[in-house]
């Protein structure tokens, strides 16, 4: 009874939203330029930064970028917080199985192969598709690897947090240091230097960069803990 | 109907379909569990609408190699894309507290079911 | 500095000082307090005349203060029983709980009163208005007795009144720009029919919850009979009057005004007079002093509303002149049951007998002001009600005069009630031990009866500035055949029988007196009050054989259909019905989360498909 | 141009089949990973629909994160939305 | 010039980063630092503030790029109306929970500060940005601290009530995000103010879609009715401190975001029915659930929630004083709900209930606390001299200038629910006899809360006395609130003198 109400709900919810979305009208009557090519004109002329979906994430629309780091940070933060128990054991991990020896030597191959790619998508962020979160989140996976092949694989919290600390301090001063140099926050007060160099883009690598560590001991962080969680 | 046309309706319809069945798992099951997996299949539809919007008839990737400087016209919008990563991340976050919030759920009443676990009421 | 503005700063200084410094010692307190009655008291009979006028504004709007003559007459109640109160007061609180909050708030109602005596403006009228009623809130629930009901139907019926008063305010502030009541009156005629109807009604509304008029009565008796005696001679004689004041504005100045508005004064006068019968039924069913006095009051200030509905010349005056009488005669009633109640223990008539030896003094304030309340010549009470019968007959309500006869009459009842049951009748071995109260609590009250009987002979004294306050709100002031009455201070009439019949009376009522006083001293056969061996019956151990315990069965079995309909039972079942309704509505918030997501979806599809109406 | 209008047909199907098959299925283990598929299809549409920096940021972590810490929780409560469903 | 808005966001972020650091040197800084950076907020803003108000309203472009193509904040004599409190109360709740926790978990203190700082900032956030996408990011930081802070004791329910507030959030953030997919697929922009001057353009029925979601996005934090069914349950579960936060922070951003976009986005002139429907609905369901609750903080948050429902209706009036009732009304409902939660929250400190018959005759053992407990009671419920009653006044005068007298009618009927329920404690705290067996141990307040309560009773009194110490600042931000026009061309033309 209750799904077939909800289902009843849900059709003529989506009747909306179809009407909505497949209206021709809907693409007739689009604004197709708008915002678009101001940025891919100035990613190329001003910015020197191939990659314009990171010239957008990281100097269009920075703050937005900031915000969302924090939410990660919110997010590892509450995480601990939530799952926060009196006393902590610590390399106790009874969740998963332990790893075939397969996996753990598989593991200790390809981990260091892992972390490179990582840095080579964050680094690389303004040139190829990929950047701060990807790379970061690419390092984290590698890490849960790790945890996950070896029962006994520990990282310190307190390097993750200084690591993390310093990623998030390093992201708000420079762009406090653009609203000295520029007058604006987060304005790219670096020379820019020529498209598709490695070193080019101004702040938007560095900012990229402190992006990828963030997130990657951010995520760390975050699977660290929710693995050594007991039910 | 042109190719454009049709891969328009086919992407904003399946993202309206994952839409609809996401919330039909939020609102129908009793596992938390799977009310948090049709959360994420909701937001996994309202990115792929998003880049859908951003999407044009033979749209190339927004990422200048060199000697592409003018194919600007041929370029989809990056913005829904730089929303959508946000939108990711963003989603990830709250899913990952919302999991945590499970398990401390399951702690303490030892069961999942969400019409279970309403002490707090009126 | 303005007078007036001194006056709120003293009694301001004056709460904070009682509040803060009576935490050091007691004298202090009430030196404080009575002095702050006093400077207050003593500044306003000076200093503050009709023609000042103060005015300022605050967000945007224009308000004023000053005093009107008809104010004047209320002031008059209100410094006059708050001083003479206070005094009593000292003493008969002592050693009560929260006595600092007590004569803080206490100097707060004061000064309530008084700013609503003289605001120009009907926001400053509504804010003290306010002040008014959570002061008093706080003295009805200060005895931590039935505070869960009695104290919250009071402040229910308060907030009612209060909040038709603000609807009414904020539509004439809205329309006329203004809220000077002055402006309202002159501005009245522009208003549109409907509003014309509608504002007179919200704030008779106002007025009447405070006035406690018949179907916003409920609150009374158990406000009045559960604050401390202290404060309920304050509320009843002056805080209740409030509601009057207002009345006679909005009856005299607006109603008049709206086409048709004749019909709002009938009905208001009938309530008025169905208001005073019921009071007087309930009065007499009543037990326990405090809620008998309660009851009274509610009838009492029936009479005061039906003469001021009415509106004839004699009837406003017989109106405000009961006002004042009943300020008077009511406030020392209570402070007469408030020294028994801290003598002997309790308010009830059936367990208290035969205390007209121990405590003389009191009886014979109790004994003034039944006197005055049943209205037996020469006390005031008489001439408040003469003019009252006079002035309906002069405007042909027949009809209300039987119901006022009827209330009247049967308040004869209830005035024995009170007298028999506490002083007269036998000594009971239980009560030997009570002493009169202490002096400074039967001196205030001796005054009071004193003054009954002054204002009785000398109804000139108050009719003077009653006067002046009806020439303010319109009326010629020369009816002579009424003047006629005051004849000491001759300053409108002729010479006139009135005075060898009053003097007759009262003769012939102090040889009644003294000849009851020394009968009872000689021929009483003391037996207890459990003792009916005379009349056969064998009566169980705990029956209550008192002459109160079942007092006028009879009566009671042929007024009892009208009894048994009684208000407060419909409000009950109403408030019960209300929160059991409310109890079903909240059971909304399920507790389940997926319910909640479920109310997401179905409000999004509402939206969508009202988007019309809605947008 | 129609193997690309194939290629999206055929991972747009995907899509909905997994969603109704995440959704329908009483395991939630298996439902955890057609939820990891459902980010993988997503990841290959985004790459069609060119966008590149999406589809990697999808891969890493809706495929590979979202999907673990799904895992970690169900190791870590119950396995079945229903206790009868246990075979 | 004293600083820029974009520090009101800057500064508590890389002092949320900062904290792990500094707590691993001084664990006394954890507690700190967080009220050093909220009281330079409240500083920083009121300055601001004072400057907007003397001069011009700030627009403060980031990255570079003016408006519409970069970010922009805008900091008006409305936004900045609302973030000097928000900071303020921020301080204030900080303030009183300075001591929360201490000597127990430092770990957990650490959290609870930067939480409450980041919710602080992220509703600042959500009122000076003059982006909707941006403003989405801010509404999920505030969601999600919000979602911790609720779950933050380790007890039973708390648990419970974050899942519920955090199954809302994220379908109301869904729904917002369809709502800026229209938008962005219609006009090709972000910015509020392009937006606001394009949407002339836009098809009429895409437009109402649009409306919406929006509303449905911004409504859980708003609290409207159908959609505010976790509110109760995380106001209570939330420690006290926190649900005043709620109601004085995040409901305010809430309703601030919905009015910005129904005046300022979709530029409707003139009364808004949906809102008055919505606020009216919200307020009596609201009010009468109050009516017979058990629970003190339960009973408050209910309270809270009808009078963001007041706050509505007094917005859809859409004219001068209808705005300026609902921001008289916020700003009134911003300190003493706060008040109120915060020593209700000291009344019944040494229970876990927290149930209403728990404080009966609590009074006698803490009368101070008591008595700034019923200065709120009286305030909120509107009785003279206090503050609530001005706002009361202002927004019947609102409604009888545009008679609407049925609604009038409605409100104050409510509102003698309200003083029922409000009363009921009030009785039970000073007119009943403390009872060792249903009543609560007392707690001896700290000396910092008790100087939070004392700072929060003054500014009610103050504004109960003197109304006209704020009245010039409200009718600005309404003012500013209303005239969209000069907010388009303020954003857009003036963009390019930016501050330095």
């Amino acid at each position: 009874m209750k799904k077939a109400i909800v289902i009843f709900l849900l059709a003529v919810f989506g009747f909306f939203l179809a009407v909505t979305f497949l209206d021709p009208d809907f693409e007739a009557e689009r604004n197709h330029n708008g915002v678009k090519n101001f940025y891919l004109d100035k990613t190329v002329s001003q910015l020197k930064t191939a990659n314009t979906v990171t010239a957008i994430v990281v100097n269009f629309r920075g703050f937005d970028t900031l915000g969302e780091v924090t939410v990660l940070f919110l997010a590892a933060t509450a995480l601990g917080s939530i799952l926060f128990k009196k006393r902590h054991h610590i390399g106790d991990r009874t969740v998963l199985m332990p790893a075939s020896s397969i996996v753990s030597a598989g593991s200790k191959l390809i981990f260091p192969a892992i972390i490179l790619l990582g840095a080579y998508v964050f680094i690389h962020g303004h040139l190829t598709p990929g950047g701060g979160f990807q790379g970061g989140t690419i390092i984290a996976t590698g890490f849960l690897l790790m945890l996950i092949a070896y029962r006994d694989f520990s990282i310190s919290h307190n390097v993750l947090s200084v690591i993390e600390s310093f990623a998030g301090i390093g992201f708000v001063t420079f762009g406090l240091l653009g609203f000295m140099n520029g007058g604006t926050f987060l304005q790219n007060f670096m020379g820019t230097g020529v498209l598709n160099d490695l070193i080019s883009g101004g702040v938007i690598p560095v900012i990229y960069i402190l992006v990828g560590f963030k997130v990657a001991a951010e995520l760390t962080g975050l699977i660290y803990t929710i693995l050594h969680e007991k039910g | 109907m042109d190719t454009t046309e049709l891969i328009r309706i086919g992407v904003y319809g399946t993202s309206i379909l994952l839409i609809l069945i996401g919330l039909y798992a939020v609102l129908t099951k009793r596992s938390l569990i799977k009310i948090i997996i049709g959360l994420s299949i909701i937001d996994g539809g309202i990115h792929l609408l998003l880049i859908g919007i951003g999407y044009i008839k033979d749209g190339t990737a927004p990422i200048f190699s060199p000697g592409s400087e003018n194919a600007v016209a041929r370029m989809v919008d990056p913005v829904p894309q730089a929303l959508v990563l946000t939108a990711i991340v963003i989603g990830f976050g709250v899913t990952a507290v919302a999991l945590s919030l499970v398990i401390r759920l399951y702690r303490h009443h030892n069961t999942l079911k969400i019409d279970e676990i309403k002490n707090l009421k009126w | 500095m303005e007078t007036i503005l001194t006056i709120f700063i003293i009694f301001i200084a004056g709460a904070t000082g009682t509040y803060f410094l009576g935490k050091l010692s007691g004298i202090l307190r009430s030196v404080i307090f009575i002095t702050t009655l006093l400077v207050t008291s003593w500044l306003f009979f000076t200093a503050v005349s009709p023609d000042v006028i103060i005015e300022f504004e605050i967000m945007g709007i224009l308000m004023s203060w000053g005093l009107t003559p008809l104010a004047y007459v209320f002031a008059i109640i209100v410094f006059g029983l708050a001083i003479i109160i206070g005094i009593y007061a000292i003493k008969a609180m002592e050693g009560q709980r929260s006595l600092n909050f007590f004569f803080a708030n206490f100097l707060l109602s004061v000064m309530a009163m008084f700013g609503i005596l003289i605001s120009n403006d009907l926001i400053s009228f509504f804010i003290f208005w306010e002040i008014m009623s959570w002061s008093s809130y706080f003295m009805v629930v200060l005895n931590h007795k039935d505070v869960q009901r009695s104290g919250i139907t009071y402040i229910i019926f308060c907030v009612i009144g209060a909040y038709a008063m603000m609807m009414a305010i904020m539509i004439i502030y809205s329309y006329s720009g203004s809220v000077m009541i002055g402006d309202f009156i002159s501005n009245f005629h522009a208003f549109s029919l409907g509003m014309k109807w509608l504002l007179p009604i919200l704030l008779l509304i106002g007025f009447a919850s405070k006035a406690a008029l018949m179907p916003l009565h409920v609150w009374a008796p158990g406000a009045y009979s559960n604050s401390p005696m202290s404060y309920t001679a304050l509320f009843s004689g002056a805080l209740s009057k409030m509601g009057v004041y207002g009345m006679v504005i909005v009856m005299i100045m607006i109603v008049q005004q709206i086409p048709d508005g004749y019909w709002i004064k009938e009905v208001i006068a009938w309530l008025g007079g169905i208001t005073s019968a019921i009071g007087t039924l309930w009065a007499i069913k009543q037990d326990d002093a405090k809620r008998m006095l309660a009851y009274s009051s509610v009838a009492q200030l029936g009479y005061i509303i039906v003469g001021v509905a009415i509106g004839t010349p004699l009837a406003m005056m017989s109106g405000l002149f009961l006002a004042v009488m009943h300020g008077i005669f009511k406030s020392t009633l209570f402070m007469v049951v408030g020294a028994i109640e801290r003598q002997t223990g309790t308010s009830n008539f059936t367990e208290v007998t035969g205390l007209i030896r121990k405590m003389p003094w009191t009886f014979l304030a109790a004994l003034m002001s039944i006197i005055a309340l049943a209205g037996i010549p020469p006390l005031g009470g008489f001439i408040g009600k003469w003019m009252l019968y006079e002035s309906l007959m002069g405007s042909n309500h027949y009809l209300l005069i039987i119901v006022i006869f009827f209330s009247s009459t049967a308040a004869f009842l209830y005035c024995y009630k009170f007298l028999f049951g506490f002083f007269l009748g036998q000594e009971e071995k239980e009560w030997s031990h009570v002493k009169e109260a202490p002096a400074m609590m039967v001196v205030p009250m001796i005054i009071m009866a004193i003054l009954t009987f002054v204002l009785g002979v000398f109804p000139g004294l108050i009719l003077k500035p009653i006067n002046d306050g009806m020439q303010f709100l319109g009326y010629v002031s020369t009816d002579n055949r009424f003047w006629e009455m005051s004849t000491i201070f001759n300053d409108w009439g002729n010479q006139v029988v009135m005075e060898p019949i009053v003097y007759t009376i009262f003769a012939i009522f102090l040889f009644f007196l003294i000849f009851l006083t020394l009968k009872g001293y000689k021929n009483t056969r003391y037996v207890t009050t459990k003792d009916i061996s005379s009349s056969g019956e064998i009566p169980r151990e705990d029956e209550n054989l008192t002459f109160i315990t079942g007092f006028m069965q009879p009566f009671f079995r042929a007024v009892a259909p009208v009894m048994k309909r009684q208000i407060d039972k419909y409000y009950t079942s109403f408030g019960k019905g209300l929160e059991a309704l409310f109890d079903f509505t909240r059971r909304i918030y399920t507790g389940n989360g997926q319910t909640y997501a479920l109310y997401f979806v179905i409000f999004v599809i509402l939206l969508l498909m009202f988007r019309d109406s809605l947008f | 141009m129609n193997y690309l209008l194939f290629i999206i047909g055929f991972l747009l199907l995907v899509l909905i089949g997994t969603a109704v098959y995440a959704v329908r299925q009483r395991d939630l283990l298996y439902a955890v990973i057609a939820t990891g598929v459902i980010s993988l299809a997503l990841t290959a549409l985004f790459l069609v629909l060119q966008a590149p920096d999406v589809a990697l940021t999808e891969a890493a972590i809706g495929v590979a994160l979202t999907t673990i810490i799904f895992i970690i929780t169900i190791r870590n409560t119950v396995r079945y939305e229903d206790e009868k469903d246990k075979k | 010039m004293v600083g820029s808005p974009v520090l009101l966001i800057a500064i508590p972020l890389l002092a949320a980063f900062l904290i792990p650091l500094f707590g691993m040197v001084w664990k006394e800084s954890v507690r700190i630092v967080p009220g050093l950076v909220l009281a330079y907020l409240t500083y920083l803003s009121a300055s601001l503030y004072i400057e907007v108000i003397n001069t011009d309203t700030i627009v403060e472009i980031i990255a570079g790029w003016r408006p519409p193509w970069g970010i922009n904040l805008v900091f008006s004599p409305l936004t900045g109306f609302l973030t000097t409190i928000m900071t303020f109360m921020g301080f204030i709740v900080w303030l009183y929970s300075y001591r929360f926790k201490r000597n127990v978990e430092f770990e957990a203190a650490k959290k609870y500060f930067i939480f409450l700082m980041l919710l602080v900032a992220g509703s600042v956030g959500i009122v000076i940005t003059g982006d909707i996408f941006n403003q989405f990011v801010f509404i999920e930081i505030v969601g999600i601290s919000a979602y911790a802070l609720t779950a933050f004791y380790t007890g039973r329910d708390s648990a419970e009530a974050a899942f519920k507030y955090l199954i809302m959030g994220s379908l109301s953030a869904s729904a917002l995000l369809i709502a800026i997919i229209i938008i962005y697929s219609q006009l090709g922009t972000l910015n509020m103010a392009e937006i606001a001057a394009n949407i002339d353009n836009m098809n009429p029925y895409y437009r109402i879609i649009a409306m919406i979601f929006f509303i449905i996005g911004i409504g859980v934090e708003a609290e409207i009715f159908p959609l505010n069914g976790w509110a109760p349950d995380a106001y209570t579960e939330a420690p006290g401190p926190v649900g005043g936060a709620f109601s004085g922070i995040v409901a305010k951003a809430g309703i601030y975001a919905m009015v910005r976009m129904m005046f300022t986005l979709f530029d409707i002139a003139g009364p808004m029915k949906i809102l008055i429907v919505i606020g009216l609905i919200t307020l009596i369901v609201a009010e009468t659930s109050a009516l017979r609750q058990e629970k003190l903080k339960r009973m408050l948050a209910y309270s809270s929630i009808g009078q963001m429902g007041l706050v509505l209706v007094a917005f859809g009036m859409g004219t001068k004083a209808g705005v300026f009732a609902a921001l008289f009304l916020m700003l009134n409902h911003a300190i003493t709900k706060p008040m109120l939660f915060l020593s209700g929250s000291f009344l019944t400190f040494n229970t876990t209930e927290k149930y209403i018959k728990q404080i009966t005759g609590m009074a006698k053992k803490m009368p101070v606390v008591s008595i700034i407990f019923v200065l709120g009671a009286l305030a909120i419920t509107g009785f003279p001299p206090f503050s609530g009653f001005w706002s009361k006044m202002a927004f019947l005068s609102a409604a009888a200038d545009e008679n609407l007298l049925f609604i009038m009618a409605t409100i104050l009927i409510i509102s003698i629910f309200e003083v029922v329920y409000y009363f009921r404690v009030i009785n039970r705290l000073f007119f009943f006899e403390y009872d060792d067996k249903i009543s609560v141990e007392p707690h001896k307040p700290g000396f910092n809360g008790m100087i939070a309560l004392f700072v929060l009773a003054f500014i009610v009194l103050m504004i109960g006395f003197y109304p006209s110490s704020v009245t010039g600042f409200i009718d600005l931000a309404a003012d500013d609130l209303l005239n969209t026009h000069q907010y388009i061309d303020k954003v857009l033309q003036l963009g390019q003198t930016i501050i330095q």
